[in-house]
C-alpha cells in the first residue's frame, strides 16, 4: 500500500485505527486469514485504551501476540511471540461456544447490504468465477458478539445488494429473516474499507455510512458501493490516527505490512 | 525399543498410499505442509480418491490438484494468503473439474474428532446452517433431530482418512514425533487417519522425546513410517526452523496460471528431480530462511 | 498486561460460586484435586446443585458429599483406587441420599467438549450402548437417529458448568496457567465453564508463560480468578511439585466411614481453620512428599 | 500381598507373568485404575518377548512409561518418566475408534460367565450394596480387540452367574445376544486370579478354567466361583515366572507393590 498523497499515514494505518476504536476492554477477539490489520488493530488497542483486551491469531492461535514484528501471514511461527497459546481445535470449540468472543474480524469477495460475507464463489457455486479461496470459520459469524468487517476492495464487485453465496452470516436477508433466526451472535457492527467506515441502521439493517476517510468525497462511496447505501448527512470524518497511535503501529511493523 | 519405521520416502508412499484412497495432508496456509511427501505421491502418480486439507490448504492441495491426482476435495479453504489465489484449485473450480466438498473449519475440526473417536456423526454448533455450505454439501452435512430438545440441528459426517500425510519437527526412529511450533489440525489427522507417513526436519533419540513427555506428540504406534526429510516443507515453512520461500511462491504462483506452466512447474521441480536432489538444490535457499533467533525449545 | 486476578480464597469462592451451581471440580483420582478450593467452599457452606468430576473423581468429590453439600452427582468414577472405596460417596448411595447421574468416561469426555463447543448433543461410539449406564441415566443419555446411517445411537447431553475449581501448577498475575504434567480433564472443564477459579502452586511471570508459549496452557481470558495455593492440592498430588499424602488419605478413609468421623474430620481439617493455616501445618508433611529428582521443566 | 508359603513369588507376580504371556508384539494395550499388575505385564512383555509392544497407562495416558519404579496410582506423576505421553482426551477418542487398542485390562467387584464387569453397583443400582466406585472407561470394552480380566478376589461375591449391573460388555448374555449385538469388539479373551486363569469356551462363551495356579486345587477354583465354571480335565497348571521374568518385575518394583 502506497502513502495517501495528502496526508502521512496509510489507508492500512487508518482502518487499523478505526478498527481498533472499536475494541473494548476486557473484551477478546478472533480473527482468520489475511489479518495485518486486525492483528494491528488489536495490539493498538492493548497498547492505548484497552489494555484487558485479548486476542487470538486464528491460525497460530497464539494468543495475545506481541506483534513483533507484525506479520503477513495468520499461521506464521513468528506470530508465537505471544503471551501464550493453544491448539487449533479449543479456538474452533471456544468460537462454538459463542460466549467466548466478542469480536470476530471478518471479510470477503462479496459483501453485501446486510453484511453477509461470500469468501466461496461469484457467481453459480458450480460455474464459479471467480472462485474465492473457501469460508474456513466464517459460519461462526453467527455465534459471535459482534463482527467487525475489513476489506482493501471498496468497489461494486465486492460491495453488492446480496451475496451469491453466503459464506459468513451478516443480517441474513434483512430484519425478518433475523429476528426469526434468533441467532445467539449479535451481527455485523462495523465494515472499514479504504474510503469510509460504514455501520448497519438498527431499524432497517441495511450497511449506512458512518464516517468518510480523509480526503474521500462521499459520492466516491456511493458509485463504488453496489447496492444504495443509507446516508444520513452530514456525514462526519474519520478521525485519522493520532501522532501516538502511528507511533506505535510504527513500532510494530518494520517491514512495512501497513504502509 | 522396538523396530525403527524411518523407510526411504518412495518406499513410504508406494507401500501404504493406494490408489484412490482418502488421504489428509497437513499443515495450514503456507506452513508446515509436508511438500517431501506431497512431491512424492507426484511422482508415483498416485491418484487421491478424496484430499482432505486442514482448514486452510495451500501448496499442499494446489500442486496435487495441478498434477491432475485428485478426485474430490473436502476443503474449507484453498488459498495463499497475502500472495493470491490459489492458481490451480481456482482453475480446476471454475471449469468444473474437480469434484469439492466445500465445508467450514468447524466442520473439518469436529468432523476429525468424530472420526478419531469412533463418534457415528458429529452435530454442529446452532448457527452454523445458516452459511450455504451445508446445501452444497449433502454428503458432509445433514440434519438431525436432537432428542434433548427435539430441535432440528445440522450435523456432520465423521471423517476418517485412510492415511494422515504429516510433517513433524522431531521424531525418533519410532515414530514418536514432536510438532514444534503451531499444530494446526495435523495431531487431530494422525488420530483420525488409518495410516500416518510422517516426514520430519530430525531424527532424534527416544530419550529426547521423552525428556519432554508432555511435549505436543503423535506417538509411535499411530505412525506407519517416518521419512527424514530436512527442508521438506519447501517452499512452505516449517514451524521452528524456516520461514516460507515467497520468491518461490511467487513464482510457483506466476506459472500455475494456467495448465502448460503447472506442467513446466511440476516437470523441474518434482518429475526431473528426486526429494535427495530437490533437498540438496534448496539448502542455500533455506539457509537464508532460518528464523531468526528461534529457540526449537520455544516452540513446544 | 492486564489487570491482576489474584484474590484471596475467601473473594473468589463467595463472588463466583453461586448456590445451588453446577459446578466442575479438576483434578483425576488422587492427583490435582483443588484442595483448598474445596474446602474454603465447605467453608462458606456453598450448596453444589450439580457436582461433575473427572472421570475418575477422589477426595474432591468425597469431602464436598461428606459436607452435604452436593444435590447432584455427575461422575463415572469416584474412589480413592489402592487405598479404598470413597466413603462417603458409597454410603450417600447406599443410603440413597444423593442424586447420581451415573455416567461413563466417555460421555464426560465428549459431554464437555459439545459444552466447550456448544454442540447441542454428542453421538457415542457404537457399543457403548451395551453398558446399563445409559438406562439409569435418562438425563443425561439419550438415542438419535443418524441421518447419514439411519441407524439408532446412543448421545450424550453437553456439559456445560457453571464454575470450573481446577489447579494448575503455575499461572500469571492474569491467570494464564500451565499445567505442568498430566492434564487429566482439567483443561477441557476450563473450556466448557462459564467461569474458571485456578488454585495455583505458584505465580510466575508473564514472560515465563511466554517462553513456552505451546506449554499447556489456559489462556487469562477463560479464568476468573486466580488464588495462590501453594500446597493446595494436599493431601492429593499436585504434579511435578509433590506426591499424595498417603497417611493422610488413610486417616481420612478411617474416619469418614461414618458420619461422625467425617465430621471431627471436617471440624478439624476444614471448619476450624483457614487456607492459610491449613497451608502452614501441612509445609513440612509436603517437603516430605516432594518428587524425587523431578523438574518441573519435564512436565511441560 | 504376602509371599506364597510354597514358592518364591507371588500371586501378583505370577499374575502379571500370565497376563504377559497374553500381550504380542505390535500390539496396543490400554488400562486404567488400579493398574500394577497390568502395568507390570506390559513392561514385562516389552522387556522380553514383544519389544514392539506399545501400552498407554490410562490416567497419566503416559505412552510406555519405564516403571522406574512401579506405582500404585494410575495417574502418579512418575508414570511420566515414559516413552511419552498424550492428552486423555486423546485416549478417549483412540478408545473410541475401535481399532487402535488391541487389549483393554477390565476388572470388576462383579464379573459373570460371560466376562461382562460391573464397576457400579451390587443389587439394585437404586439401593447398592455395596456401592462400587464406577465405570470409569469400561463400557469401551464393547469396542476393543480383546478383554484381559483380572481380579485379586476370586470368591462367590466376585465371580457371579450375571452381574447385577454390567458396566463393562463381556459376552453379554451369551452367543444369542453376542452375534445380534455384532460388537467391533473381540470380547474378553481372559480372566487371571490369585487362584488360576480362565478363557471362553468359544461355543458357549462361558468362561472356563485354562490352567491352575501352582498349589491351587480344582476344587478350590470351583467352591471360589458363583457359577458352573467350565471344565476340560486335565487342567494344567499355569507356568511360573521364569528367573528372568521374577528378576525383571523386581527390578521395576523396588516398593514391592506386587509382594
Amino acid at each position: 500500500m502506497s502513502l495517501d498523497q495528502t496526508t502521512d499515514w496509510s489507508s492500512s494505518e487508518l482502518m487499523a485505527t478505526v478498527l481498533a476504536g472499536e475494541l473494548h476492554d476486557g473484551e477478546v477477539a478472533i480473527m482468520g486469514t489475511g489479518s495485518a490489520i486486525p492483528q494491528a488493530s488489536c495490539r493498538l488497542a492493548q497498547l492505548t485504551h484497552a489494555p484487558n483486551f485479548s486476542y487470538i491469531a486464528g491460525g497460530t492461535c497464539s494468543v495475545n501476540p506481541y506483534q513483533q514484528p507484525l506479520v503477513a501471514s495468520a499461521c506464521d511461527y513468528r506470530l508465537l511471540r505471544a503471551e501464550t497459546a493453544v491448539p487449533l481445535t479449543d479456538v474452533v470449540l471456544m468460537e462454538g461456544r459463542g460466549d467466548v468472543f466478542d469480536i470476530f474480524f471478518a471479510g470477503g469477495i462479496q459483501i453485501d447490504v446486510y453484511g453477509n460475507c461470500n469468501l466461496v464463489a461469484v457467481g453459480s457455486w458450480n460455474h464459479p468465477h471467480p472462485r474465492g479461496p473457501g469460508s474456513v470459520g466464517l459460519p461462526f459469524l453467527s455465534r459471535v458478539g459482534r463482527t467487525l468487517i475489513y476489506t482493501m476492495s471498496h468497489n461494486r464487485r465486492t460491495f453488492v445488494e446480496k451475496v451469491d453465496f453466503r459464506s459468513g452470516p451478516g443480517f441474513l436477508e434483512g430484519p425478518v429473516s433475523w429476528r426469526e433466526a434468533g441467532l445467539m451472535g449479535g451481527g455485523p457492527a462495523m465494515v472499514v474499507t479504504p474510503l469510509c467506515a460504514m455501520t448497519f441502521n438498527p431499524e432497517t439493517l441495511r450497511m449506512r455510512i458512518a464516517s468518510l476517510h480523509p480526503g474521500v468525497e462521499l459520492q466516491q462511496v456511493v458509485d463504488a458501493t453496489g447496492f444504495e447505501i443509507e446516508i444520513e448527512e452530514p456525514v462526519p470524518n474519520t478521525a485519522p490516527p493520532s501522532p501516538e497511535q502511528l507511533d506505535i503501529l510504527r513500532a510494530m511493523d518494520p517491514d512495512g505490512l501497513l504502509r | 525399543m522396538g523396530a525403527s519405521k524411518i523407510v526411504p520416502i518412495s518406499d513410504a508412499i508406494s507401500s501404504i498410499v493406494e490408489d484412490g484412497s482418502f488421504v489428509a495432508v497437513g499443515g495450514m496456509h503456507l506452513h508446515n505442509n509436508p511438500m517431501a511427501l506431497v512431491r512424492e505421491i507426484i511422482r508415483q502418480g498416485r491418484r487421491i480418491g478424496k484430499l482432505l486439507t486442514s482448514p486452510c490448504g495451500a501448496m499442499n492441495a494446489d500442486l496435487l490438484l495441478g498434477a491432475g491426482l485428485v478426485d474430490e476435495l473436502v476443503t474449507s479453504y484453498v488459498g495463499f494468503e497475502h500472495l493470491g489465489l490459489a492458481p490451480n484449485f481456482r482453475r480446476l473450480a471454475e471449469q468444473g473439474s474437480i469434484r469439492i466438498l466445500e465445508c467450514d473449519e468447524p466442520y473439518i475440526t469436529h468432523g476429525l474428532y468424530a472420526g478419531a473417536g469412533g463418534l457415528p456423526f458429529i452435530p454442529l454448533p446452532r448457527g452454523l446452517e445458516y452459511s450455504d455450505i451445508p446445501k452444497v454439501n449433502p454428503e458432509s452435512y445433514a440434519y438431525a433431530e436432537d432428542p434433548f430438545s427435539g430441535e432440528r440441528v445440522l450435523v456432520g459426517a465423521p471423517l476418517s482418512p485412510e492415511v494422515a500425510l504429516l510433517h513433524a519437527q522431531l521424531s525418533d526412529a519410532q515414530g514418536n514425533a514432536v510438532l514444534l511450533g503451531a499444530h494446526f489440525l495435523d495431531r487431530s489427522m494422525a488420530l483420525a487417519s488409518k495410516h500416518v507417513i510422517l516426514q520430519v526436519e530430525r531424527i532424534v533419540s527416544t530419550e529426547e522425546i521423552s525428556s519432554h513427555p508432555m511435549g505436543t506428540t503423535i506417538p509411535a504406534f499411530l505412525v506407519d513410517a517416518v521419512v527424514l526429510a530436512a527442508g521438506g516443507c519447501h517452499p512452505t515453512s516449517s514451524h521452528a526452523f524456516y520461514t516460507y520461500d515467497e520468491e518461490h511462491l511467487r513464482q510457483y504462483l506466476a506459472m500455475a496460471r494456467d495448465e502448460r506452466g503447472t506442467d513446466e512447474y511440476l516437470t523441474r521441480y518434482v518429475h526431473q528431480t528426486t526429494e535427495a536432489l530437490y533437498s540438496q538444490s534448496t539448502t542455500d535457499r533455506i539457509s537464508g530462511l532460518r528464523y531468526e533467533g528461534s529457540l526449537e525449545e520455544r516452540g513446544r
